[in-house]
């Protein structure tokens, strides 16, 4: 069940294995409310997130994504992180340029033993997403639209 | 022109230690040029620059690997060698700049709407330069169209006109066209709602043919012939002719060019069917510019997305 | 497309066309050229589109009856979701398309069609295996070309059999004259099309006629080509002759997407959980994908291997078992929308001198 | 009308007589063998028993296999038309796709198109002696023929086979081997590169250990097919031994795609590999232009 009342819509969390899987481990665990709208996918570290992989998401029809990885100095592998930040932070300013409203996408370092604030920040970035309601994505090839409805 | 017979003549000296010379001679039409290796004197004699010394000679460079090649370059050709050479994709010293100031080349897509409903660009039979003039011998008589109507848009930003890096610069240096980029280009762009400009690539990239032009004529697309577009693991892509599919490949293509590209523009002019693909790597390379400070193929130091700082001033994180 | 009736010529003035259009998009999809920024494309035609009838289109029209990617069938497996059931298999063929027009194409364009025919029939299995997608699509697709005024630089279709009123594989002419279009049926098809429209003068014919004549009359010479198939073939082992024609080269598939006879494709298939489909979608010799083999083995490595090919199937290998017709209809969009200007009227043409010399 | 009011409509069977040509045959895996760490066996049936009867092709010929999701490749029917109870495909696991279909198993659906190509020139090889040379993989094409002609044996001379492989792990069809071995009609020589234990047969490189076998060039035919490197050193073998052009032939393989002469990329020159071949002797090769 959903914290928030309107129809659930699709939000992808890239989370790294090490801290913020581990928070929203903790966060469960501790049975905080969450919004269920998150599909989380879990990835080694947020160095691994390749800025692809959110724009594939949002073009495929995500209505938001939310990357989360360790706090900077405390990345798994010393470095991943700070890697991730440059590049998430070059990603977030150019996807105006595609029509796509920046708040669609954010990223920030939720720790394992951070429950709390993962419930906040999932919390808080599912009802910007509601806020902006769903987004509209590019149309696909007409033959390719069985794969989708396989999807859906 | 005097400047061509010295840039000549800096060739043909050069000549002799180099596997050839990359230049610009006759192409099949009046309007452009095309790509010259040059080899021997007799080579050197089809040599042309100016006006239509459109193609990035930097492009050949991965490719010619092994023997020492010399390029002659305009500013924005010398950048995607500085580019290459800071990535180590090419080693300076098997390379040969031969340098001239550049003020400006064509575009095809401007030529083009300034002789609509008098000809196509394909039927006019010459074309001479006349200072900030070009003169185009058409089927109705002459046409003369000012350079600057009709110049690319990456010239009327020109900040390096010089090719500062080159082994031999001949002829006077050029001043910048400006001092600094203000991307108001990208700004204009923006005017437009977010839906809009959705709704602008999307009809834009319904005509994308997928011959990849925008990739293999650039300069810094050194995957050539292992890139991810073609892989099926990862399956990035479907061979499908589908908007979503299209406009991923030039957000593949944009992303690995962020914080590398340096603006020659030839993926968008290389585009048979005139998309503005130039519009998204530009909006990667201000982000890059304005956070990092860093200008693809001037700045010496590691490109900013191979390296971090431990704070960084410039990323303002969101409070959560 | 032989013609039963009299040929019909039908006139059409320009204020009319447009109703004329909307008529046959009634029952058709109806394609046109369109100006989009620097190119000319061809578009499903809609009442509020302003069909470009001058400029020459950047790209052919093949992609009416040969669509960039198309399924060629669909196949579900039991089980669900991710678990797809391998056991189980149901195959369905992709729906058959509607009829189509394809209005105010180039003359080269219908002659491209004229290479994919054979092919697509089958000729390389004696008949046995056809091509029912494209020769479906081809059936159902009426094609108007016109006739062009002017050469551009790039046209060379005068050397390869065609002209600038050439209605060879086409269904109708359509040739401009004073305030509107002669409209002339060169196939049941196009006499169909056709049909509702007013006849034509006898003054307006004879206009035809002589517009025709005109275009002729300012379309290249011929260069001799025939020597092509031979030369090319000779100098098949001379690498520094290709390697030369190649260098510039950037090895893109502009020149073979936009020509009218290129006629490649790639098979894929894309499948999520338990459904899925078999496409093809173009495909082109330029690019090292095309023949690399599983070990690892290319036996076209190298640009220049690979123009070699394209150049030697046009203009060798084809017409060695066409009858001696060229894979090249002589639009001249490989050179036009070259970016690196490689022309391939040049390649031909040295080609067949350094045979000479050999 | 849009593209996509279009395309909802129903597609109509084909006219009679013309069928789709990509459209698969279903075909269900009776068997899969794991013949060598690296190749796979697959017997399959058609599942429309009217096509499985009537299915009818000549050695040499080939087939495509699909594995739906992943796709379609070119192996050769490697059981003989003589022996009609499944067709036979041997898969070497390489590609996305072969490794594909190395994951099915017996009572999964595959697709099957073909025949497909040319075939083995197996009528004017009548009344000949006949010598095999095959190199791993590259057996499974030599395979149906030797086969047939040991179903028709008395339409032949004398049969040899030189069969090689790097190791005795790799030596695919080794529950025939024995067989092959012991009958006295055929004369079968195994060979791996280099020494292993145990093995009791023939050590060293194709080529030489055929030179070593000295076969007569006299009324005789070659039949190979292996990988590349190893198909350029028993050529020059054979032309070592007299064999003259037209006395030898192989099988080729290029990347393909529809196997119907259309797609364009298996093409030597004018020739199609797919409908051409992929059967050529080496007369027939050397007319062609060096592009392998």
């Amino acid at each position: 069940m959903s914290v928030l009342k309107e129809k659930e819509l699709r939000v992808i969390g890239f989370l790294c294995n090490w801290c913020s899987y581990g928070g929203a481990d903790t966060a469960g665990v501790g049975r905080f409310a969450q919004p269920t709208d998150l599909r989380i996918v879990r990835v080694p570290c947020s160095g691994r997130i390749n800025p692809l992989f959110v724009l594939k998401a949002l073009l495929g029809g995500a209505d938001g994504v939310l990357v989360s990885g360790c706090h900077p100095r405390d990345c798994h592998y010393a470095e991943g992180n700070f890697y991730a930040r440059r590049r998430l932070e070059v990603l977030k300013g150019f996807l105006p340029v595609l029509g796509i409203d920046p708040r669609r996408f954010e990223y920030t370092w939720v720790s394992a033993s951070e429950g709390q604030r993962w419930q906040h920040v999932v919390t808080t970035f599912t009802a910007n997403i509601h806020a902006l309601g769903p987004a509209s994505f590019s149309p696909d090839a007409p033959e390719l639209e069985i794969l989708n409805a396989a999807a859906r | 022109m005097a400047i061509q017979d010295d840039i000549k003549s800096a060739i043909a000296e050069a000549l002799p230690g180099l596997s050839c010379v990359i230049g610009w001679g006759a192409g099949p039409e009046a309007l452009r040029a095309a790509p010259l290796f040059m080899r021997d004197a007799a080579d050197v004699d089809k040599f042309t620059a100016g006006f239509l010394a459109v193609n990035n000679p930097a492009l050949f460079l991965p490719s010619l690997k092994g023997a020492k090649v010399g390029l002659v370059v305009k500013g924005c050709d010398a950048r995607s060698v500085g580019q290459l050479v800071a990535e180590n994709l090419v080693s300076r010293e098997a390379i040969h700049l031969i340098g001239y100031p550049c003020r400006g080349v064509i575009d095809m897509d401007k030529a083009t709407a300034a002789l609509e409903g008098r000809c196509e660009p394909g039927e006019v039979k010459g074309l001479r330069e006349e200072n900030e003039d070009i003169v185009l011998d058409a089927p109705g008589g002459e046409i003369r169209l000012a350079k600057k109507d009709v110049a690319a848009d990456k010239c009327a930003r020109c900040r390096y006109p010089n090719a500062e890096s080159a082994d031999v610069f001949v002829g006077e240096k050029a001043a910048p066209v400006v001092e600094r980029d203000d991307y108001a280009d990208l700004a204009a762009f923006e005017n437009m709602a977010l839906d809009a400009r959705k709704a602008f690539w999307e009809k834009e990239m319904s005509r994308c043919i997928r011959c990849y032009a925008c990739r293999n004529a650039c300069p810094l697309c050194v995957c050539r012939d292992h890139c991810v577009a073609s892989s099926r693991e990862p399956h990035w892509l479907t061979q499908a002719d589908g908007v979503r599919d299209k406009l991923f490949f030039q957000l593949i293509h944009a992303t690995h060019l962020a914080g590398r590209c340096t603006g020659c523009g030839e993926c968008e002019r290389a585009c048979p069917v005139g998309i503005p693909l130039l519009t998204l790597k530009r909006a990667f390379s201000r982000q890059v510019e304005g956070l990092f400070g860093y200008t693809a193929g001037i700045d010496r130091s590691t490109p900013p997305l191979l390296t971090f700082k431990l704070e960084e001033p410039a990323i303002k994180e969101r409070e959560w | 497309m032989v013609m039963s009736t009299d040929t019909a010529k039908k006139f059409v003035s320009f204020e009319s066309l447009p109703d004329f259009l909307a008529r046959l998009a009634q029952e058709s999809r109806v394609y046109a050229p369109r100006r989009e920024g620097r190119a000319v494309v061809y578009r499903l035609w809609g009442p509020d589109d302003k069909a470009e009838f001058t400029a020459r289109p950047t790209e052919s029209c093949k992609q009416v009856i040969f669509p960039r990617s198309e399924a060629l069938f669909y196949f579900s497996r039991g089980g669900e979701g991710e678990n797809p059931d391998a056991s189980s298999l149901i195959l369905q063929e992709a729906p058959e398309p509607g009829p189509a027009v394809i209005f105010g194409a180039l003359s080269c364009d219908a002659r491209g069609f004229l290479a994919f025919d054979p092919v697509y029939d089958g000729c390389g299995t004696g008949g046995k295996a056809k091509d029912v997608y494209y020769l479906k699509r081809r059936e159902l697709t009426t094609l108007v070309v016109r006739t062009c005024k002017t050469p551009l630089n790039t046209c060379f279709c005068t050397w390869v059999g065609g002209g600038p009123a050439s209605s060879e594989g086409a269904d109708a002419l359509m040739t401009e004259i004073g305030n509107g279009w002669l409209f002339e049926a060169v196939s049941d098809k196009g006499a169909a099309l056709l049909q509702s429209l007013p006849d034509a003068s006898e003054e307006q014919r004879a206009e035809g006629a002589a517009s025709r004549e005109a275009a002729q009359g300012v379309f290249p010479q011929p260069a001799d080509i025939k020597d092509a198939p031979v030369s090319l073939r000779a100098l098949f082992d001379s690498a520094a002759f290709w390697e030369k024609q190649t260098a510039q080269c950037l090895y893109c598939g502009a020149c073979t997407y936009l020509c009218p006879t290129c006629y490649c494709f790639n098979i894929t298939d894309e499948s999520n959980g338990i459904k899925g489909l078999r496409m093809r979608s173009w495909d082109n010799c330029m690019s090292p994908l095309f023949t690399l083999e599983t070990s690892g083995h290319n036996p076209r490595p190298a640009k220049f291997n690979r123009l070699k090919n394209r150049v030697g199937h046009k203009f060798s290998y084809y017409p060695k078992i066409h009858s001696g017709r060229f894979s090249c209809c002589g639009c001249g969009r490989c050179i036009k929308s070259c970016p690196s200007s490689v022309d391939i009227r040049k390649i031909v043409l040295d080609a067949i001198k350094e045979a000479a010399n050999v | 009308m849009s593209e996509r009011s279009a395309a909802a409509t129903s597609r109509p069977a084909f006219q009679p007589g013309t069928r789709n040509p990509y459209l698969p045959m279903p075909a269900r895996v009776i068997e899969a063998i794991t013949e060598t760490p690296t190749i796979k066996t697959f017997r399959v049936i058609l599942q429309d028993e009217t096509l499985m009867r009537e299915f009818s092709f000549e050695p040499g010929q080939v087939g495509q296999l699909s594995l739906f999701g992943a796709g379609e490749s070119t192996f050769v029917i490697n059981s003989p038309p003589t022996r009609m109870d499944y067709l036979q495909f041997s898969v070497m696991r390489a590609g996305e796709n072969t490794t594909a279909l190395h994951s099915v198993r017996a009572g999964d659906i595959i697709g099957v198109r073909g025949p497909l190509g040319n075939c083995f020139p197996y009528e004017k090889m009548k009344g000949k002696d006949i010598v095999f040379v095959g190199g791993g993989i590259g057996m499974a094409p030599l395979r149906t023929l030797l086969l047939f002609m040991l179903d028709n044996r008395k339409d032949y001379g004398k049969i040899s086979l030189l069969y090689g492989a790097r190791s005795p792990q790799d030596m695919a069809f080794s529950a025939e081997l024995p067989e092959w071995l012991s009958r006295s009609d055929l004369d079968c020589v195994l060979t791996i590169d280099r020494e292993a234990e145990g093995w009791p047969h023939k050590v060293g490189l194709i080529p030489n250990v055929l030179l070593e076998m000295n076969p007569s060039p006299e009324n005789t035919v070659a039949v190979t097919c292996g990988p590349p490197i190893m198909i350029k050193f028993t050529l020059q073998a054979l032309e070592k031994l007299q064999f003259a052009p037209e006395q030898i032939v192989t099988t080729l393989e290029k990347r393909m795609k529809c196997g119907i002469g259309i797609c364009g990329r298996c093409n030597i020159g004018e020739k199609y590999v797919c409908v051409d071949g992929p059967v050529f002797t080496l007369a027939e090769l050397k007319d062609m232009p060096n592009e392998l």
